[in-house]
C-alpha cells in the first residue's frame, strides 16, 4: 500500500539549539584579494529559525561574506562560529557536511542533468552506500536511491514543479531554473540556508512566488535563512532582520524597520559620497 | 513511430528509475542482445568475428573508459592508449607468474593495475584543470610507452621486446593464444563487455555517478554540495583506468595476439578520444557508436570502394580515413558536439513523437 | 445483502470481488501511487470511522472541495456509508459563492483540499453557522492556523485506524450499516453551476444512481479492467457518474492526474480506456495537432495529409464494421501503422474503447477526424437533473448532429412547445430546499423539463437544437434557432463567434466575430497586412471568405427540412471581439443576447434596413479596466441562399 | 647508498669532468628548447585572439614543410616553392577561420581543442595523401640556409662543435620573435589583435573584424609553423614523428603560460635544456630514452606547485 507522506516534509534536524538562539555568528571577519579588502572587520549574527537579509549596494561585499560562510573564501582575520563550534579555514564541502547550504546569484546548476538529478545532487551528503553496493545498484544501493528520491519527490511537491521533473534543467526558464537551484539546496536538508539573491532577474510573479517559497520553507520547514537580495521591497517583507554592508563594511544592523530609517543605509543607497 | 508509451506508466520508484523505462526499448535492447550473442556468432565468419567484431567491442570498452572519465567527470585525458598498455603488460605478467590461474580472471585483475596507476596519475586534477590536466595524462602516456620499451621485465626479456600471448584454456575451451578460435575469443570478449557496461551503468545512475556528473558540471557548486573533489575525481580515474586498462588486456590477449610498445601509442590514445567525442561525450551508447564507427569506416572504406569500382591502395585508405575523420570530428563539433549518440537520442525522441516533430 | 444499491455497498462488493484489481491511482511524488479495492476499503474504514468518531451522523451534510485525488473520492463513500449526503462543491469558486452554497447546503463538515480552499472558507465562515469542521489534506501551509474546528485528512484516518485496533469490532459494526443501509437515502447533493441565479442543489437518490450507473455501465460493457482519468471538475456530475458512480459499479480504476498542468502527460502515460471530454478540448486537440504538423516536414506532412485522407474515406467505416473496398483496407492499415496509431498513442488515446463528448454542439470535422482514427467517439445528452444520461449513441449508429436514442430505461418525449423532457430511473428527488423551483421543473406525471428545444430524427435519434426560451419564429413562421445556426456558423475556423438574429423578423441576420488566430495565420501566408483586428475584420478579402462560410451554412441548413426556411440572408463581420468584460459574453464564453441587442442597437437596424454600411462607436473595456471608444464603418453585406422548394412549415415539436 | 650517489652526485661530477661536452649538452638542448619556443610560440599567437588551445599547431608544422619540400620534389624551384607555401598556409588560415572557427565561435574551450585534434587528423590523412608519407629530406642548401659545422676549442682538449643550422635556427628564432614583438607593438592589425585577446568589443571598434583577425592569426601562426618546418627539418628530417615532438609544446606552454611569448621561449629553453640534461646524465641510469616523457613530468611537478605557469596571475575563482 502506497502511503502519502506526512508532515513535516522536510524538518530541520534537532541540533539542541533553540529557536531565537544564535546559530551562525560571524566574528571580525576581514577579507581581501592581494591588498583589495573585500570585507572589512563584520560581525553579525543569524538565530535559529530567522530570516536574515544581508543588503547593500553592488560591491558591498555581500557574495564574499556568504562565500566566507560556506568555506569557498578564507578570511584573513575573524572566526565564524556555526552551532557553537569555531571555524577558521573549512573546506566548503565541510560547511556542506556541517549543514550549510546556499543558492547562488547565477544559477549555478548541473546543466547536464534533469531537474530530478538536480535535486537529487542535493542528497549526496545522505548517502552512503559504498563503491560495490553502487556498482550493483541493488539491495541497500538501491533502497538508498529510492528512499532518497521520495525526499526529493517531496521537494518537488512542494516547490510545485511536477511538470519539469524530467527536463534538462538547461532548457527550463530562467525562473524555473532559480527555483530548482532552491530545490536542491533543500534536498540538502540545511540548518542554515544561504540564498544569494534569489530574485535577480525576476518578473513579478516570479518573484512573488519565490518570497512564498522562502517564506514557506522558513515556516514548515523550520529553516534558517540567510539571504542577499537587491530588491529592497522584499528584503523588508521577508525578513526577520537585516544587516546592511557598504564597502565591505557594516552600516546598520536591526529590524527592517529600524534599518529602512537609518541615515547612513539611506545615504548608501543613494550614492552619497564618502 | 515504434513506441507506444500509452499505458506504460509506474507504480514504484524502482519501475520509474530502471534503466530503460519504455517497453520498447527494452525489446530492443533484447533484441540486440540475442543477435550479439546468438546471430553473430553464428552468422559472422572468421573474418567478422576477428577482425571487426573482437576489436569493436574492446575498443568500445576502452571508450567507455575515457567516457567515465572525460564525459561523465569531465576531465580531460589523452592517455588512454598508455592505460590499455598498462593492462595489457600486467595481464601479461599475472599469465606469466600464474600460469595456471583462469585467463578471464587475469584480465579482469590487471585491470586493477591500471586503476592504481589512473590513481596515481590523477591526484594532480584536484589542483588543475581542464587543458593542463591533459599533459598529466599525457606524461602518464609517455612514460608508460617508455616502460614498456626500457623496463624488459615486463616483457620477460624477450629478444623481440614485445609481448606474445600463450595458449591458454579455461573449461577445456582454448581461448588465447594461436589456435583460440575467433567464437571462443568473441564470447568471452563479449561477456565481459557487457558484465562491465552493466557495472559501469549502475555506477552511473547513482550516487557516484552523479557526483562525477556535478564535478563535470560545475565544480563549485558540487563541493558547496558536500561533493570531495578528491573521492570524486580519483574514483573516476580509477574506474577510467580500470575499463582501459580490461580493454587493453583483451586487446593483446583477445585480437592481437602479440603486441609491441607501439600498439599502445599516444595513437591509440587519440583514436579511443575520437571514438569517444564522435560517439558522444557521457553517453554509454555513444561509446559503441563512436567504435562501431571508427573502427568500421576504414574497413568499410577497404572493401567498399573496390566493389563500387574503386579499389584503394591501404595506405590510401588510411590516409582518407584520417582525413575522414578529421572533417567528420569537426563537422560534428559543428553541427552536434554531442556526438552519434545525441544523434540518436533526437532520432529516437522523433520516433517518440511522430508523427509530430516534436512533443 | 439486500441488493446492491448503495455505493457503500458497492464497495464491499468490489473489495471482495476484485479485492487485487487497483481502484484508484494517483500520480503523486512521480510515480502512480496505487490502492487495490481491498486498499481502498481500509483507507474508507478507518476514514469514515475517523468522521464518525468527530460527529458526522447520519443525514449530515458533508462538503467536498478539491480537485481529483483518491482521498476526496474516498471522502464521498466514507461520508455515505454514514448515512452522510456528500455536497461537492466546484475548487475554482470564489470564497463568496462557496459560502453561499455551503450554508445553503447546510454543511456541518468539510473536507478540502489545501490550504487556499481553507482560507476561503475562513473568509466567510459567519455566514456558514453550520459548519463545524474543516478536515484538509495538504497540511502545507497550514501549520500555524488556529486548530480549532481544523484536522488533517491523515489525522482523522489515524483516529479511526486507531479506533479500529482497539476494537475491531467497531468495523463490522460500519459494515453492518452499510449493509443495512437503504437506496432511498440521498446519495449526494450536486449543486448546478448556473448560468442564471444562484445554483441549486440536485438531490440523487442512491437506489436512482445506482441503477442509471448499472444501465450504463452495461451499455458500454464496462468492467474492472477499464480505466478512466478522473480530471473533471469533482462536483460537476459528468465527474462524478462517469468516474464515481461508474467506477464503483462496474470495479473499474479511477486515476487521478498530478495537477491540472500535466493532464496531457498523465492521460498518456495511463492510456485509458473510457474517456469523456467537451468538444472544446477535442477541438483544442485537433488544433494542436493540425498546428504540430504543420510545422512537420514535408515528407511527414504529405504522408499525415494521404492518410487522414485515406482515414476520412473509409476510417468511420471500418470503426463501424461496415463493408469497405479490400484497398481501403489495406491503406488504412498502413495509415494505422505510420499516422493513426502513433497519433493516438502521442495523444493517449490508444487504449480508447469508449469515448463520449457532450454539452455542446460539435463539428462534424471535427467529431468525424477523432473517430476515422479509429477513436469510438460518440455523444450524448445529459443534465445534472437526469444524473447525466437522457439519450446516448449506440455503437455503429453515431452522428454529429444528434445525441442518440434514449438511454437504457430512459423515456424522452417532446412536449407540445417543442421542449424535451425525460424520465430516468437516475432522475433528482427535487432540489435541495427549492421545492418551488422543483416543481417548476417536473410535469405531474413525472417527467424533468429539460429546457432544450429538440426533435426526434427518423432513425429515433434525438437532435437538440436550441434552449427552448430562445428558440422563435421569423414572420414567415418560419422556426428560428438561433443557437443552431450560430454553432453551424461556428464550425468555421474563421468564425470565432456568430450572433444570429431572426425572431419576430423578416428574415435571418448574423453578427459574426471572426477568429483572429486563425484568420490572422491565413492573412500571413497571403502576405495580407493589417495592424488591428478591427482592420483585418474589415478586410474586404475577410469579407468574402466569411460570405463564401455563409453561403455554405445556408447550403447546410437548407438540407434540414426543420430548418431551411431561416436561412441567412445578411450578415456582418463585427469590428470587435465580443467580449466578456464588456458583458457581452458570459465568463463562461456565452452569448449574452440582451446585451448585445442593446450595445449594438444601430447595426440591427442596419442588417434589417437594407444599407450597405454603418458608422458605430461602442464603448469597449480595456484589461486594465479602463474604457474607451472603438470607431467602425461596419459592411454589411447579402449572403447567398439557397431556394427551398415551399415545404410545408411544421411546427419543431412534432 | 650506491643509487643515490648516482642521483646526486655522479651527474654533477660528470659534468664537472667535461665541461666542454656539457656546454654541448646545453646548446644541443637549447637548439631544440628554440624549436620547442617556435611551436609553443605558434600556439600563443592562436591561443591569444581566439582562445583555442591549438592542438594543430604541430601538424602545422609538418604540413608546411612538407609542402615545401614536396612542391621542390614535383620541379618548382626552392624560392617559388617557399613563396607557394606561404600561399598555402595563408589558405589553409583563410580556410581553417572560414569553415571551422566561424562555426564554433563561443563554444566551450574543450570543443575548440577537439576541432583542432580534428585538424589535425585531418592534415595528417591531406599531407601523406598529396605528399606521401615516408621521411623526406629538407631542402636546406637550396633555400640558402648554411650547413657544415664550426667546432671551438674549450679549454686544454674540450671541443664544441656548433652546426651552422643549429646557429641559423637560434638567429632566425630571435630575428622571428623580434619580428612578432614589432607587430604586435608597432602595428595597427597587431595592436587590434592584442586588443582582441583582452576584449573583442575593443577590437570591432578598430574596425577589423574578428574574423579576419583570426585569419591573420592562424596565418602568422601558419608561418612560425614553416620557419619551424624548414629548421627542424633542416636538423632531421620532415616526417610525421614530428607530430609527436610538437606535443611537447604543451609542457612549454605549461611553463610559460598560454598566453605569454616570453613565456613561450622561456619555457622552451627550459624544456629544451632540461630535458637534454636528463637524458644525457640521469637517463643512463634508468636504460636512457627519458627524453619522451621527462618534459612532461617537469611540466607535472612545475604545475603542483604553480597551477598559474611561471607569469600567469594568481585566479580568484568567483561564484
Amino acid at each position: 500500500m502506497s502511503a502519502i507522506a506526512e508532515p513535516p516534509v522536510l524538518a530541520a534536524p534537532n541540533d539542541g539549539i533553540k529557536p531565537g538562539e544564535v546559530l551562525l555568528e560571524v566574528r571580525n571577519v576581514s577579507l581581501a584579494f592581494g591588498g583589495v579588502k573585500a570585507v572589512t572587520n563584520i560581525s553579525f549574527d543569524v538565530r535559529k529559525g530567522e530570516i536574515r537579509a544581508i543588503i547593500g549596494p553592488n560591491g558591498a561585499g555581500k557574495t564574499s561574506m556568504l562565500n566566507v560562510i560556506n568555506g569557498f573564501y578564507h578570511p584573513q582575520e575573524g572566526e565564524i562560529v556555526f552551532r557553537g563550534e569555531k571555524r577558521r579555514r573549512m573546506q566548503p564541502y565541510e560547511a556542506a557536511a556541517s549543514g550549510i547550504a546556499r543558492t547562488f546569484q547565477n544559477v549555478a546548476l548541473f546543466k547536464g542533468m534533469s531537474t530530478l538529478d538536480n535535486i537529487m545532487s542535493g542528497r549526496t551528503l545522505k548517502m552512503k552506500r559504498g563503491f560495490l553496493w553502487q556498482l550493483l545498484h541493488y539491495g541497500p544501493a538501491r533502497d538508498e536511491e529510492i528512499e532518497n528520491r521520495r525526499k526529493v519527490e517531496e521537494i518537488i511537491d512542494f516547490l510545485e514543479i511536477e511538470s519539469i521533473r524530467k527536463t534538462p534543467v538547461g532548457k527550463l526558464p530562467y525562473g524555473l531554473q532559480k527555483r530548482v537551484e532552491l530545490g536542491r539546496a533543500l534536498a540538502m536538508e540545511p540548518d542554515l540556508l544561504l540564498l544569494d539573491e534569489p530574485m535577480a532577474g525576476m518578473n513579478l510573479e516570479e518573484k512573488e512566488d519565490m518570497s512564498r517559497f522562502i517564506l514557506d520553507v522558513n515556516r514548515q520547514m523550520r529553516t534558517t535563512i540567510a539571504l542577499i537580495e537587491h530588491d529592497m521591497g522584499v528584503v523588508m517583507d521577508l525578513s526577520d532582520r537585516v544587516v546592511v554592508l557598504d564597502y565591505g563594511k557594516k552600516i546598520a544592523d536591526g529590524t527592517p524597520d529600524a534599518v529602512k530609517n537609518n541615515q547612513d543605509v539611506i545615504d548608501a543607497y543613494l550614492g552619497v559620497a564618502h | 513511430m515504434f513506441y507506444r508509451e500509452v499505458g506504460q506508466f509506474k507504480t514504484s520508484y524502482a519501475a520509474d528509475q530502471q534503466v530503460f523505462p519504455i517497453r520498447q526499448d527494452r525489446i530492443g535492447v533484447a533484441v540486440i542482445l540475442l543477435v550479439a550473442l546468438v546471430v553473430v556468432p553464428w552468422a559472422g565468419n572468421d573474418f567478422f568475428l576477428s577482425a571487426i567484431a573482437i576489436p569493436f567491442l574492446v575498443l568500445a570498452l576502452a571508450t567507455i573508459g575515457l567516457n567515465v572519465l572525460t564525459g561523465y567527470a569531465g576531465q580531460l585525458s589523452l592517455g588512454t592508449g598508455g592505460f590499455m598498455g598498462v593492462g595489457a603488460y600486467a595481464c601479461y605478467k599475472l599469465v606469466t607468474l600464474f600460469p595456471d590461474a583462469p585467463i578471464v580472471l587475469h584480465v579482469l585483475l590487471s585491470g586493477f593495475a591500471a586503476a592504481a596507476l589512473g590513481i596515481v596519475f590523477g591526484l594532480p586534477s584536484l589542483r588543475i584543470k581542464g587543458l593542463y590536466l591533459a599533459v598529466t595524462t599525457l606524461a602518464a602516456q609517455f612514460f608508460f610507452e617508455w616502460c614498456f620499451i626500457r623496463v624488459p621485465w615486463l616483457y620477460n626479456y624477450n629478444a623481440s621486446g614485445a609481448i606474445e600471448v600463450p595458449g591458454r584454456s579455461m573449461f577445456g575451451v582454448t581461448l588465447t593464444g594461436p589456435s583460440a578460435s575467433s567464437t571462443a575469443r568473441y564470447y568471452v570478449v563479449l561477456l565481459v563487455v557487457i558484465v562491465l557496461t552493466v557495472l559501469v551503468k549502475n555506477l552511473i545512475r547513482g550516487r557516484i555517478g552523479r557526483q562525477w556528473m556535478m564535478i563535470r558540471d560545475m565544480d563549485i557548486a558540487a563541493e558547496l554540495m558536500g561533493v570531495r573533489p578528491l573521492h570524486a575525481k580519483l574514483s573516476a580515474f580509477a574506474v577510467s583506468s580500470y575499463l582501459c586498462g580490461v580493454a587493453g588486456a583483451m586487446f593483446v590477449f583477445f585480437y592481437l595476439g602479440a603486441a609491441e610498445p607501439s600498439a599502445f601509442s599516444v595513437t591509440l590514445s587519440f583514436q579511443v578520444l575520437f571514438m569517444a567525442i564522435l560517439g558522444g561525450l557521457g553517453s554509454l551508447v555513444g561509446s559503441f557508436f563512436g567504435a562501431a564507427f571508427i573502427w568500421i569506416l576504414p574497413i568499410l572504406l577497404r572493401w567498399g570502394m573496390p566493389l563500387v569500382g574503386m579499389p584503394l591502395p591501404s595506405e590510401t585508405v588510411t590516409q582518407l580515413t584520417s582525413m575522414i575523420v578529421g572533417a567528420l570530428i569537426i563537422v560534428f563539433l559543428i553541427l552536434e558536439p554531442h556526438g552519434l549518440a545525441r544523434l540518436w537520442q533526437i532520432g529516437k525522441e522523433k520516433l517518440r513523437v511522430w508523427p509530430f516533430p516534436y512533443a | 445483502m439486500t441488493g446492491l444499491d448503495t455505493f457503500p455497498k458497492y464497495l464491499l462488493r468490489n473489495a471482495e470481488t476484485f479485492g487485487t484489481q487497483p481502484a484508484m491511482r494517483h500520480k503523486d511524488h512521480g510515480i502512480w501511487q496505487s490502492w487495490t479495492w481491498r486498499e481502498q476499503l481500509e483507507e474508507v474504514r478507518a476514514l469514515a470511522l475517523g468522521l464518525e468518531d468527530l460527529g458526522l451522523t447520519r443525514g449530515d451534510k458533508l462538503a467536498i472541495i478539491g480537485s481529483n485525488r483518491p482521498r476526496l473520492y474516498w471522502t464521498f463513500v466514507a461520508a455515505q456509508s454514514l448515512g452522510a449526503v456528500p455536497v461537492p462543491v466546484y475548487a475554482d469558486a470564489v470564497a463568496e459563492e462557496l459560502a453561499h452554497v455551503l450554508n445553503h447546503a447546510e454543511v456541518r463538515f468539510a473536507v478540502v483540499q489545501d490550504q487556499e480552499q481553507v482560507d476561503k472558507i475562513r473568509s466567510f465562515a459567519a455566514d456558514i453557522p453550520r459548519l463545524s469542521l474543516i478536515v484538509y489534506d495538504e497540511p502545507r501551509g497550514l501549520r500555524d492556523y488556529d486548530p480549532t474546528g481544523l484536522v488533517a485528512f491523515a489525522a482523522v484516518q489515524e483516529r479511526g485506524a486507531a479506533l479500529l485496533r482497539a476494537d475491531p469490532a467497531r468495523g463490522r459494526q460500519w459494515e453492518e450499516g452499510i449493509r443495512a443501509a437503504s437506496g432511498s437515502d440521498i446519495s449526494v447533493i450536486l449543486y448546478t453551476s448556473g448560468t442564471t441565479g444562484r445554483s441549486k442543489g440536485v438531490m440523487i437518490s442512491a437506489a436512482g444512481a445506482v441503477k442509471a450507473a448499472q444501465d450504463t455501465v452495461a451499455f458500454d460493457g464496462l468492467n474492472e479492467r477499464d480505466s478512466v482519468l478522473a480530471y473533471l471538475p469533482l462536483a460537476w456530475v459528468g465527474d462524478h457518474y462517469l468516474n464515481y458512480a461508474q467506477g464503483y459499479v462496474s470495479g473499474f480504476c479511477v486515476n487521478c492526474p498530478e495537477s491540472p498542468q500535466t493532464v496531457a502527460h498523465d492521460l498518456r502515460e495511463i492510456g485509458p480506456t473510457f474517456y469523456f471530454a467537451p468538444p472544446r478540448i477535442f477541438e483544442g486537440l485537433l488544433t494542436t495537432v493540425t498546428i504540430r504538423m504543420e510545422d512537420a516536414g514535408w515528407l511527414k506532412r504529405k504522408l499525415y495529409q494521404a492518410f487522414i485522407g485515406v482515414a476520412r474515406r473509409h476510417g468511420e467505416a471500418i470503426l463501424e464494421k461496415r463493408p469497405v473496398p479490400m484497398s481501403g483496407r489495406i491503406l488504412y492499415a498502413i495509415g494505422n501503422l505510420l499516422i493513426y496509431g502513433p497519433l493516438k498513442n502521442i495523444l493517449g488515446f490508444s487504449r480508447i474503447r469508449t469515448a463520449y463528448t457532450a454539452g455542446e454542439a460539435i463539428g462534424e470535422d471535427l467529431f468525424s477526424f477523432f473517430r476515422s482514427l479509429g477513436v469510438n467517439l460518440k455523444q450524448l445528452y445529459g443534465q445534472t437533473e437526469a444524473f447525466l444520461y437522457v439519450t446516448v449513441q449506440k455503437d455503429g449508429a453515431v452522428r454529429a448532429d444528434t445525441v442518440g436514442p434514449p438511454a437504457p430505461n430512459v423515456e424522452v418525449r417532446i412536449s407540445d412547445a417543442g421542449e424535451v423532457q425525460f424520465r430516468s430511473p437516475g432522475q433528482f428527488v427535487g432540489y435541495f430546499r427549492q421545492e418551488a423551483q422543483t416543481a417548476e421543473v417536473m410535469t405531474p406525471d413525472g417527467f424533468v423539463k429539460t429546457g432544450d428545444a429538440g426533435f426526434f430524427e427518423k432513425d429515433g435519434q434525438l437532435r437538440i437544437i436550441d434552449r427552448a426560451k430562445d428558440v422563435g419564429k421569423l414572420r414567415s413562421g418560419a422556426l428560428f434557432a438561433p443557437k443552431y445556426i450560430e454553432n453551424v456558423l461556428k464550425f468555421f475556423p474563421n468564425i470565432k463567434e456568430a450572433v444570429a438574429f431572426g425572431d419576430g423578423r423578416d428574415f435571418v441576420a448574423a453578427f459574426i466575430n471572426i477568429d483572429l488566430q486563425a484568420v490572422g495565420n491565413w492573412a500571413e501566408r497571403n502576405n495580407i497586412s493589417y495592424g488591428s483586428y478591427q482592420e483585418l475584420a474589415g478586410h474586404p478579402e475577410v469579407y468574402r471568405t466569411i460570405a463564401r462560410h455563409v453561403a455554405e451554412t445556408n447550403r447546410r441548413l437548407a438540407k434540414e427540412p426543420m430548418m431551411a426556411g431561416a436561412q441567412i440572408r445578411r450578415f456582418l463581420v463585427l469590428h470587435k471581439e465580443l467580449d466578456p468584460d464588456d458583458g457581452e459574453l458570459t465568463r463562461t464564453l456565452k452569448v449574452r443576447r440582451s446585451t448585445i441587442a442593446e450595445r449594438y442597437a444601430p447595426l440591427i437596424e442596419a442588417l434589417y434596413d437594407g444599407s450597405s454600411e454603418k458608422y458605430v462607436e461602442t464603448e469597449v473595456t480595456f484589461e486594465d479596466g479602463r474604457k474607451g471608444q472603438v470607431r467602425a464603418t461596419v459592411r454589411i453585406m447579402d449572403a447567398e441562399t439557397v431556394a427551398v422548394p415551399s415545404v410545408p412549415m411544421r411546427e419543431a415539436a412534432e | 647508498m650506491d643509487f643515490l650517489h648516482d642521483i646526486l652526485l655522479r651527474p654533477f661530477m660528470d659534468m664537472a669532468a667535461q665541461p666542454d661536452f656539457f656546454i654541448q649538452v646545453i646548446w644541443e638542448g637549447f637548439v631544440a628548447g628554440i624549436l620547442y619556443a617556435l611551436i609553443a610560440l605558434g600556439f600563443v599567437l592562436i591561443y591569444k585572439a581566439s582562445g583555442v588551445f591549438n592542438f594543430a599547431q604541430g601538424i602545422m608544422v609538418v604540413f608546411a614543410g612538407l609542402t615545401l619540400v614536396g612542391l621542390h620534389e614535383k620541379g618548382v624551384p626552392a624560392w617559388l616553392a617557399l613563396i607557394l607555401t606561404i600561399g598555402v598556409m595563408a589558405l589553409l588560415a583563410v580556410c581553417i577561420e572560414r569553415f571551422v572557427m566561424r562555426k564554433l565561435v563561443a563554444q566551450p574551450d574543450i570543443i575548440l581543442l577537439m576541432s583542432t585534434i580534428g585538424m589535425t587528423y585531418f592534415l595528417v590523412g591531406l599531407g601523406e595523401f598529396v605528399f606521401g608519407g615516408e621521411p623526406k629530406q629538407m631542402i636546406t642548401s637550396e633555400l640558402g640556409l648554411p650547413t657544415g659545422s664550426t667546432a671551438v676549442e674549450f679549454g686544454e682538449r674540450g671541443l664544441i662543435i656548433f652546426q651552422h643550422i643549429d646557429i641559423a635556427a637560434a638567429v632566425i628564432a630571435i630575428v622571428m620573435v623580434a619580428a612578432l614583438a614589432v607587430f604586435f607593438n608597432r602595428t595597427r592589425i597587431g595592436r587590434a589583435l592584442r586588443a582582441v585577446a583582452d576584449d573583442h568589443q575593443a577590437a570591432l571598434s578598430v574596425g577589423i573584424s574578428l574574423n579576419q583577425i583570426w585569419a591573420i592569426v592562424w596565418f602568422a601562426a601558419g608561418i612560425v609553423a614553416l620557419t619551424t618546418g624548414i629548421m627542424w627539418g633542416a636538423r632531421s628530417d620532415v616526417s610525421f614523428a614530428l607530430e609527436i615532438v610538437a606535443l611537447k609544446a604543451l609542457p612549454v606552454l605549461i611553463l610559460g603560460g598560454f598566453t605569454s611569448i616570453p613565456g613561450a621561449i622561456v619555457g622552451g629553453l627550459i624544456i629544451g635544456i632540461g630535458e637534454k640534461i636528463g637524458e644525457i646524465y640521469w637517463g643512463p641510469l634508468v636504460g636512457g630514452g627519458i627524453e619522451s616523457w621527462l618534459a612532461y613530468m617537469i611540466a607535472l611537478i612545475f604545475l603542483l606547485f604553480r597551477p598559474q605557469g611561471l607569469f600567469g596571475e594568481r585566479i580568484i575563482e568567483r561564484i
